[in-house]
């Protein structure tokens, strides 16, 4: 026994050769120096793979330590800092304070591209809008996967903006200012009418007479067409920013 | 000179005696240079002061030991021994005026140095391995929470891609839109329903033709409406609602209903004629 | 930015909340309040299980903070504990207490035996560093087994750092952080034993002038007469640890 505890004056010994600084923080902080079991308690808890019961904790320590008494101490002087001791069932760990997990989170950048059918039906969101599903389908001709509207909700670029007067009362969807800001227009009216478009190679020029596209508009006001969105529908579990959503309404 | 080689021998043995392999391993002995160093700890004194004369005797003492027990000894202590013979002569010689490289002592106390470089190396090594050393003596925190990982994805598009992809499908639909003129077709479920509807007021063959031509007016649907009333004919045949007859290839076909049929399906207005 | 940092109040609040003790503790301890920074350092430190660079550490605290100052301040109230934030290299972790060896037999693991030629060999790159292994061998006086390397590699505590600019180009060895980690070296200088050997002058005598080492340096920065590890010849196999090599190359 007398081999597996040291004196606690060889302890004290250790300690301060370890530390010299010890002596005055000790002093500073404290009037009474702190009983070296809290120490023995703290080193076995912080290399512990998992957490400790009471028992286990006894065991380890001096005979005679009182184990509760000194963890309650313990967590009460931890409870201010960045890592609290905790009592797990009839065990205890040093675990990181609740308000800082996200300290403990790293938030990585993942970068995507858009599928092209996302483009596809986020470019006819921007001319077309206030635009509904089903008339972003007449126009690609296709349907419209309902994760291409997800995907494009979180981008943050479309937006619901309000309801068609018409019968179901679909959603109408329009772009956003990070839409502007990530395409790097000043407006929705600077983006490339039919003749820029010509003009840049991108129509061939075998376009029917009556062919044109429209003159497009973000402007939140709704159209004559156009209703409120409710507020409760507006919690479609889509809305990527929360910051985003409200102007709808506004 | 045999005496004091076995003595020294002896000694080495004694060193290594709690690894008995080492007995007869003068591998054991990590060097020609390590086998100097216990020499010359023998001798207690300082390695700077040391007699680099005596140590070399002891060493080639016990070269001359071990070889006569056929002990292997690899080559680096023959070089060793050899160098050391060289110094030896070098040292007993009287100093002469040869000007040329080391002098002896020189090339002693560079002996004596390298010994004491490796016995210093070696005492660091011994401390440094004292030291408290990880998960040995001191231990990291047993159970870290590891830092989560939220990926947040960063979308991104050109505005080039939106440009050519809104072209693109623009382009692609405006053209079909134009060219393909919606043709007049009559569905298989339209001509059903007709015929239905005919065929209810009649129980006698029929010619199909005549229902045919009464209910499609306009001649460029002829051909459509024959198509699909014939096709949902046979399905209603299928159903036990009609019997249909052709006396012979190309002529015309006849209809009637069935005389016990369920009548066809999902029609009220047959329903009430039964 | 502000997204990632919530606010101090914010903080305050959650820390009150959680620990509705730490008023009566905080104002019996201290009169100043403990400032916020030091409760995140000790909850990222406490959280990782490696050290944590100061870098890596000003990157994830609030933009002004003095993370060196706070460190100190934390070191410093940590000494006395059964758990001491530790510094080693740049990085910094918290430990036992390496007085308290005794107490956490349960955690310790065997350790890999070294063979002599093994410890030896590691003391003379530690030391002597930047080192070739013929520089190793004219020290010892006998040759390296190449197994000797291949154990100090798979440790981690040494790593090929360049080549010398010499015949042969041989390569050169140093220690890394792990190195200093495993031994509680705050930094190379602390090598037990440095004065003695620098005091005696031992590394002059036959060594090439280039080997004249007035003191070691682990210093990633190649040395005069280093040139780096070329990429192709720099995948040995060997290396332990992929971040520990490329700064070679730097």
């Amino acid at each position: 026994m007398s081999q597996r505890w040291p004196a606690v004056r060889e302890i004290a010994e250790h300690a301060s050769l370890a530390a010299p600084e010890t002596s005055q923080a000790a002093e500073a902080s404290a009037v009474e120096p702190r009983p070296e079991e809290l120490r023995l308690i703290e080193a076995v808890l912080f290399a512990a793979a998992e957490p400790v019961d009471e028992k286990a904790l006894t065991k380890r320590l001096p005979p005679g330590t009182d184990v509760r008494a000194s963890l309650k101490r313990l967590a009460l002087e931890y409870a201010p800092r960045g890592v609290n001791l905790v009592r797990i069932g009839n065990a205890w760990a040093f675990r990181t304070a609740n308000d800082l997990a996200w300290l403990l989170t790293h938030e990585a950048v993942e970068p995507k591209k858009l599928s092209r059918a996302a483009i596809e039906t986020l470019a006819i969101v921007a001319y077309h809008q206030p635009v509904t599903r089903a008339e972003i389908e007449e126009i690609r001709g296709v349907a419209v996967a309902k994760g291409t509207l997800d995907v494009l909700l979180e981008t943050g670029w479309i937006r619901p903006r309000g309801r068609r007067k018409a019968p179901g009362r679909p959603l109408t969807f329009g772009t956003t200012e990070a839409f502007l800001s990530h395409f790097g227009l000043e407006q929705l009216s600077d983006l490339p009418g039919l003749d820029e478009l010509k003009g840049a190679g991108l129509f061939d020029g075998q376009l029917p007479a009556s062919f044109s596209i429209p003159a497009p508009s973000d402007d939140p006001a709704l159209h004559e067409d156009e209703e409120p969105l409710e507020a409760p529908e507006l919690d479609l579990g889509l809305a990527p920013r929360p910051d985003a959503s409200p102007d709808a309404c506004g | 000179m045999s005496g004091d080689a076995g003595q020294f021998l002896d000694e080495a043995v004694d060193r290594a005696s709690d690894e008995p392999a080492l007995i007869v391993d003068v591998e054991g002995f990590e060097g020609p240079l390590d086998l100097l160093l216990t020499l010359a700890r023998q001798q207690k004194v300082d390695l700077t002061r040391i007699s680099i004369l005596a140590l070399a005797d002891q060493y080639l003492a016990f070269i001359e030991a071990a070889r006569k027990l056929r002990l292997e000894l690899a080559a680096d202590y023959l070089v060793m021994a050899a160098w050391l013979a060289f110094l030896k002569s070098r040292l007993l010689l009287p100093e002469g005026g040869e000007a040329e490289g080391m002098s002896a002592a020189e090339m002693a106390s560079a002996l004596a140095l390298r010994l004491k470089r490796l016995e210093a190396i070696r005492a660091a090594a011994g401390k440094l391995m004292e030291r408290p050393q990880l998960h040995r003596d001191v231990f990291p925190r047993g159970d870290p929470e590891p830092i989560a990982e939220i990926k947040r994805p960063e979308w991104s598009a050109t505005l080039y891609d939106l440009l050519s992809a809104y072209a693109v499908e623009r382009q692609r639909h405006a053209l079909s839109h134009v060219r393909v003129a919606k043709r007049a077709v009559w569905s298989l479920a339209e001509a059903r329903a007709a015929l239905g509807r005919l065929v209810g007021s009649a129980s006698d063959w029929t010619e199909l033709n005549g229902f045919l031509l009464a209910y499609a007016i306009e001649p460029a649907m002829r051909s459509t409406v024959f198509a699909s009333s014939l096709a949902a004919t046979l399905e209603l045949v299928l159903e036990g609602v009609l019997d249909v007859h052709q006396p012979a290839p190309f002529a015309p076909i006849h209809v009637r209903k069935r005389a016990n049929g369920p009548g066809p399906t999902g029609l009220p207005a047959d329903s009430e004629r039964l």
